[in-house]
């Protein structure tokens, strides 16, 4: 196994706020990658500077060996870097079908409409939203606009899936759900960095796991290493439902 | 907006003057004729003026029994009109219907000569006779029309008269403002004074053009303070000619003569009160200017139509004010198609066609002849200007004298104070 | 396995073909009147359908999409006129002026959101019509016309506009055909996600500047076509009718009326717009009034029926759902 | 070319900018509490105008009673255009609203060519003039940039002082943040559409008094609303007033070095080149 992904040095800054502080870490191909860290610990921000939207003060991103720093947000999702976003963001007047459509035909594949159209429909089929292929996606409940949200990723064929808190706001039958979701996705041979703060779904379906705090690396390694580290608890102590959810075996 | 309802076609309320035409049997014909008039827009008031113009032949005509033919045949003059809100496209929507929808046997114009010109087009496309009544262009009469008659003096002689009447007043003057509306009449006008004016050695020191429907004049008028010329020449239309008279006038501007275009000989142009004051304005037609029987026999040629006080008096009964030029544009008209019509002995358009070209005629409106040249067939080539000025009397009074030409003449031009 | 949407009917071959039936009838009948009212109707459902490519698909409200009806207008015009280029050549060329206007500004003003761009394309309009007002070599504020002789080699003036009629007609064809595949292609699905979230569409994939560029392009070029042929049908061209900032805006309300981001609804927009400015300015009870009345029925779809006609004849009757898009 | 107009000029230009900014200072108003690009702006200019008239030329009253009387109607007028074309489409978008205020553009027109026709008019008002050195000011012009800025301190006044202003002021910078301090947006939003509109509606009425016009002269004035605006900053009072003034003096200036009809032609090139170099104005925040 190589590094799909590497981040090297990484620093994103707003102004005199460093947001992310000389972050390194590799994510293997075919692997599931948690990335934990109390509020504000800048994991939203290492996935913007992932995916283009902001570019780094200093470091690179090594993307299946190339420097992806500095190309515009469409390239880098040309490539095969998909992401799901914490704050779901349906197309609303687009029906669902034609959400997921577009992730097919202007991701990685960049397939033509009528493949784009069959293959969002196998996507929809796999998560469950078949039944609500031609509902506008603005008529969807929270659970189903974040399964879409998924879907629309997913369907873009990507390498590399960014999934930013996809479990927010599900009830635990659905979470249990799309953690098979996940699994098949990583099965299909997609490599996923997942920010999540529910600390069993990441302990159980991680390879690894990388914990930010104040925009610094402060631990990577396996589910059960870095839960024994006491500078990841030691963050953690900062928020205690936090520590809490992270100590916890069952949610 | 106004351009809501540009084109749309259909029938705005029409005006149908005289009576209904009765049927297809030995009884009078109808003689439908077509037109459109700027109930709304920039050219509201004088094509008020020309449309009752035309409404008082059609009045007198009908009353008299109808147009008379040859043989025996009588026509009763039918005129069919839309609101044209002084668009150009919407002329042409509307004289395609005219033509085509209400068949009409002749057309006559809208009034200006923007909306002339948008109208010939269409009248020419479809082979119709149109006399125009209220459009003065060179370059609309010089488009290789074969229908388009032409009663007006050519825009090209406004201001080179009243540069003559001006250097006659005082040849000291040197130095002029040439400032004109920018459509297709006023600009023609100017085009063709300033070559004149150069050629009698005057030197242009402001020369400027301004927007339809401008209300603003500071701009032009500080520029022409600063320049302080001697004469101010241009103006465009009603509106923005009264305007830019107060304008002048607020701003103190000290100029001995000024000359502007169509707003001058409209009775309401005193409303401005002593800004109006010496101002002076070419004039197709006033009432004084007196054309009779007895100046026809004096040119050789053959007079035509009512005379000049019985249109006036008549004017005046009808639509309760003086005729202004427009007014008896529009009445000229119908006189030129009547007798044109009568001379045929037919309305098949090829026989009215060669009656127009061999006119010949001085009406109430003056003497009317036009060009059967192939390059400018249509365009006037007999009918003279007329220069008013509006003059205070003793007692404060304004009114309009004329001062040009000498035969009409009712009180000598004075330099402007 | 569900059923992929579109393509169950045959939508576009059926609005053709009404659309061209109905263009038909004058030139069958031989009715120049009826013909000069639905030339208008034509150019209306150009106009419609075009700008509702960059506003409807797209989200870019365009005010000034009038601009490339009056510079293909004044480029073929001049070219017709100066060059005696014949009809059909000089549309086809006069497209070019209005083709780089679009390619150009557009990459410009496109960079702007919401209502920053409607008042830049209104700039833009305005800027246009100003400096041609004052652009001798174009005749400025008089304008161009031409010598009633130019006509004679299209076999006079009455042939000539048959043929101006007939150009627009597939014109319009053409731009409703255009609007189908565009809203039926990738590049269609591309536009409705830059119209419902510009950043979202970035990190799917889309390059919306480039794809921006493109619809205001293919949106610019039938309004060039259309106004080569109406001012070579009307032989005049003028400021003042090339670039009228009102007939830009109804444009925007047959869209509206008709069903924003739709293929029918600027067809069926422009046509009863049309319809029913005819039909108020021949009433004459209600002749006078027809610019209120036309505001107050514009209030009631804007308000109360916000997807235009088409929506409401889909919400009213499922049997024509399928048959309008 | 002759710089002796461009003293008079000048000035003849900036006392009209006055004017100018007062009318563009409504529209911005408007757009910086309610988000909506008023298109009926131009049509309430121009029935200010005629309340004028009415006031001058029908009830044989001084004009400048017109001018008060222009500002109540318009605050009234605004409150109503926005409770019957605007309230309902409030949170759409831009399309729709900027259609909903067109409609109230062609209804007012509508009417008011019917019932007023087109025909021109004038209100003819003498206040003197200064002159000194070839320079001349008319008297109406002083006045109208008198009440302009009287109409600018009163609204700046109304907005910084009140307490109803206020409200309008946090209604503009976060609705919903206004909505859960308890105030009642909508109420505010009306507010602002008809304060706006009563600002259109006194520029108006002040231009009767140093024009002619006619139903129709809205249309101007309101494009070079649109142009000031966005020189301002959109939704920046302060910014129109003062993008008023620059245009107003920049007409009067280029008119002296160009001819006249080419300064249309550079205030709209300006004007798009300012939206795409610094689309929130000269005077704008960056945000």
């Amino acid at each position: 196994m190589s590094a799909l992904l590497a981040l090297r040095g990484v620093t994103v800054a707003f102004g005199g706020l460093v947001a992310v502080d000389d972050v390194s870490f590799d994510v293997e191909e075919g692997s599931i990658t948690g990335l934990i860290g109390p509020n504000g610990a800048g994991k939203s921000t290492v996935f913007n500077a992932v995916n283009g939207v902001y570019r780094p003060r200093a470091g690179s991103i090594l993307f299946d060996g190339r420097d992806i720093v500095g190309m515009p947000s469409q390239r880098i999702a040309r490539l095969g870097i998909a992401r799901a976003h914490q704050v779901v963001r349906p197309l609303t007047d687009l029906t669902v079908l034609d959400n997921v459509t577009v992730g097919a035909c202007f991701g990685r594949d960049g397939l033509g409409l009528a493949a784009g159209r069959r293959r969002a429909a196998g996507v929809l089929e796999q998560l469950g939203l078949a039944d609500r292929a031609s509902q506008p996606a603005g008529s969807l409940n929270v659970a189903q606009k974040k399964r879409l949200e998924l879907a629309r990723a997913v369907a873009a064929g990507p390498r590399l899936l960014l999934a930013d808190e996809v479990l927010a706001g599900l009830n635990p039958h659905e979470v249990d759900e799309m953690l098979g979701v996940f699994a098949s996705i990583r099965d299909a041979g997609v490599t996923i960095l997942m920010i999540e703060h529910l600390m069993q779904a990441v302990m159980h379906l991680s390879d690894q796991v990388v914990v930010l705090d104040y925009g610094r690396l402060i631990a990577v390694g396996t589910p059960a290493e870095v839960q024994a580290d006491p500078a990841v608890v030691e963050a953690y102590l900062g928020d205690p439902r936090a520590a809490e959810r992270l100590m916890a075996d069952e949610p | 907006m106004r351009g809501m309802r540009i084109m749309a076609a259909a029938a705005a309320a029409v005006l149908v003057v005289a009576a209904c035409g009765s049927g297809t049997s030995s009884g009078p014909k109808t003689l439908k004729i077509g037109f459109t008039a700027s109930q709304t827009g920039a050219q509201e008031l004088t094509s008020k003026r020309q449309v009752e113009g035309i409404k008082l032949w059609a009045d007198q005509v009908t009353k008299a029994g109808g147009i008379k033919l040859k043989d025996g045949t009588v026509l009763t003059p039918q005129l069919v009109s839309y609101d044209d809100e002084s668009k150009t496209d919407r002329v042409q929507a509307l004289y395609t219907k005219l033509i085509n929808d209400d068949k009409v046997d002749f057309l006559l114009s809208p009034y200006s000569s923007g909306l002339i010109k948008a109208a010939a087009v269409v009248g020419e496309q479809n082979g119709k006779i149109m006399v125009t009544a209220g459009g003065a262009d060179d370059a609309t009469m010089e488009q290789g029309f074969t229908s388009i008659y032409q009663v007006y003096t050519p825009a090209s002689q406004y201001l080179t008269g009243a540069i003559d009447l001006m250097l006659a007043m005082d040849p000291s003057i040197k130095k002029i403002a040439i400032v004109n509306e920018k459509d297709a009449f006023s600009t023609g006008v100017a085009a063709a004074a300033k070559p004149y004016a150069a050629s009698k050695g005057l030197q242009i020191v402001v020369d400027e053009g301004y927007d339809t429907g401008t209300t603003d004049f500071g701009p032009i008028v500080n520029k022409i303070a600063a320049a302080a010329p001697d004469a101010i020449l241009g103006g465009g239309h009603f509106q923005d000619g009264q305007t830019f008279a107060k304008a002048i006038f607020d701003k103190q501007v000290k100029a001995k003569f000024i000359a502007l275009l169509v707003a001058p000989p409209e009775p309401t142009f005193g409303d401005i009160g002593a800004a109006a004051n010496d101002i002076v304005g070419p004039s197709q037609w006033e009432a004084s200017v007196a054309y009779d029987a007895k100046a026809a026999v004096a040119a050789n040629i053959s007079w035509y139509g009512p005379a000049v006080a019985d249109f006036t008096a008549a004017y005046n009964a009808a639509f309760g004010s003086a005729p202004s030029y427009h007014s008896a544009g529009g009445y000229a008209a119908g006189l030129v198609l009547q007798k044109a019509i009568e001379d045929a002995g037919s309305i098949d358009p090829a026989a009215v066609r060669a009656a127009l070209d061999k006119q010949d005629l001085l009406t109430l409106f003056g003497r009317i002849r036009f060009s059967t040249d192939a390059k400018t067939h249509g365009k006037q080539t007999a009918h003279q200007m007329v220069y008013v000025q509006w003059q205070a009397a003793a007692d404060g009074s304004l009114s309009t004298k004329v001062v040009w030409p000498e035969a009409g003449r009712t009180a000598p031009i004075v330099p402007r104070q | 396995m569900l059923r992929l949407r579109g393509r169950s009917r045959p939508f576009l071959p059926v609005l053709l073909l009404i659309v061209a039936v109905v263009a038909a009838v004058p030139l069958v009948t031989g009715n120049p009147s009826m013909r000069e009212e639905l030339f208008f109707m034509l150019l209306l459902v150009t106009l419609a359908t075009s700008v509702n490519v960059i506003t409807g698909y797209t989200g870019y409200v365009s005010f000034g999409h009038i601009v490339f009806f009056g510079l293909g207008g004044y480029g073929a015009f001049w070219l017709m006129q100066a060059l005696g280029v014949h009809f059909l050549v000089a549309a086809v060329l006069g497209v070019i002026p209005a083709v780089l206007v679009a390619a150009v500004v557009g990459a410009a003003v496109l960079r702007l959101r919401g209502a920053y761009f409607a008042l830049a394309t209104l700039g833009i309009l305005e800027a246009t019509k100003a400096f041609m007002t004052n652009f001798d070599p174009a005749g400025g504020a008089v304008g161009l016309s031409f010598n009633f002789s130019i006509y004679a080699q299209y076999g006079g003036a009455k042939s000539a506009a048959e043929l101006a009629y007939v150009f627009m007609a597939l014109v319009a064809l053409a731009a409703i055909a255009a609007s189908y595949l565009v809203r039926h292609a990738k590049f269609g699905l591309a536009l409705m996600t830059i119209r419902e979230d510009q950043d979202a569409a970035v990190v799917l994939g889309i390059d919306p500047a480039r794809t921006k560029v493109a619809a205001f392009v293919i949106s610019a070029v039938f309004p060039a076509l259309a106004g080569a042929a109406f001012f070579f049908k009307n032989g005049i061209i003028e400021p003042g009718s090339a670039f009228d900032l009102t007939r830009s805006i109804e444009s925007l309300v047959m869209v509206v009326l008709g069903g924003v981001g739709t293929v029918a609804g600027p067809v069926i927009g422009a046509a009863v717009y049309e319809w029913l400015r005819g039909f108020l300015i021949t009433s004459p009870a209600l002749a006078s009034f027809q610019l209120t009345i036309a505001g107050v029925l514009l209030l009631v779809v804007v308000l109360f029926a916000t997807s235009g006609l088409v929506g409401v004849l889909r919400a009213r009757f499922p049997a024509v759902r399928e048959w309008l898009e | 070319m002759n710089l002796g107009a461009l003293l008079p000029s000048a000035i003849d230009g900036l006392l009209l900018g006055f004017v100018y900014g007062l009318a563009a200072m409504g529209l911005t108003l408007i757009f910086g509490v309610t988000r909506v690009v008023n298109l009926a702006h131009g049509q309430m200019i121009a029935m200010g105008m005629f309340v004028v008239l009415a006031v001058a030329s029908g009830a044989g009253l001084n004009p400048y009673v017109g001018v008060l009387l222009a500002a109540v109607v318009g605050l009234a007028a605004g409150v109503v255009i926005y409770v019957v074309a605007v309230d309902r489409v409030i949170n759409a978008p831009e399309l729709t609203t900027l259609l909903a205020t067109f409609a109230v553009n062609l209804i007012i027109i509508g009417t008011a060519t019917t019932l007023l026709t087109t025909s021109p008019r004038a209100v003819d008002v003498d206040m003197g003039a200064l002159r000194s050195g070839g320079v001349t000011v008319l008297g109406t012009h002083l006045v109208a940039v008198v009440i302009a800025v009287a109409a600018a301190g009163a609204l700046y006044a109304f907005l910084f002082r009140t307490r109803l202003g206020k409200s309008i002021r946090a209604v503009a910078a976060d609705r919903a943040a206004a909505e859960l301090m308890g105030i009642n947006s909508r109420r505010m939003l009306a507010l602002a559409f008809g304060l706006g509109t009563a600002l259109a509606m006194t520029a108006g009425a002040l231009l009767a008094t140093l024009f002619s016009f006619n139903v129709l002269s809205g249309g101007t004035y309101e494009t070079k609303s649109f142009v000031i605006v966005v020189l301002g900053g959109l939704g920046n009072p302060t910014g129109a007033l003062i993008g008023g003034l620059i245009i107003g003096l920049l007409e009067g200036v280029t008119a002296v070095v160009i001819p006249v009809s080419w300064v249309p032609v550079i205030e709209y090139a300006v004007f798009v080149l300012i939206l795409l170099v610094r689309p929130r104005g000269l005077l704008g925040s960056r945000q």
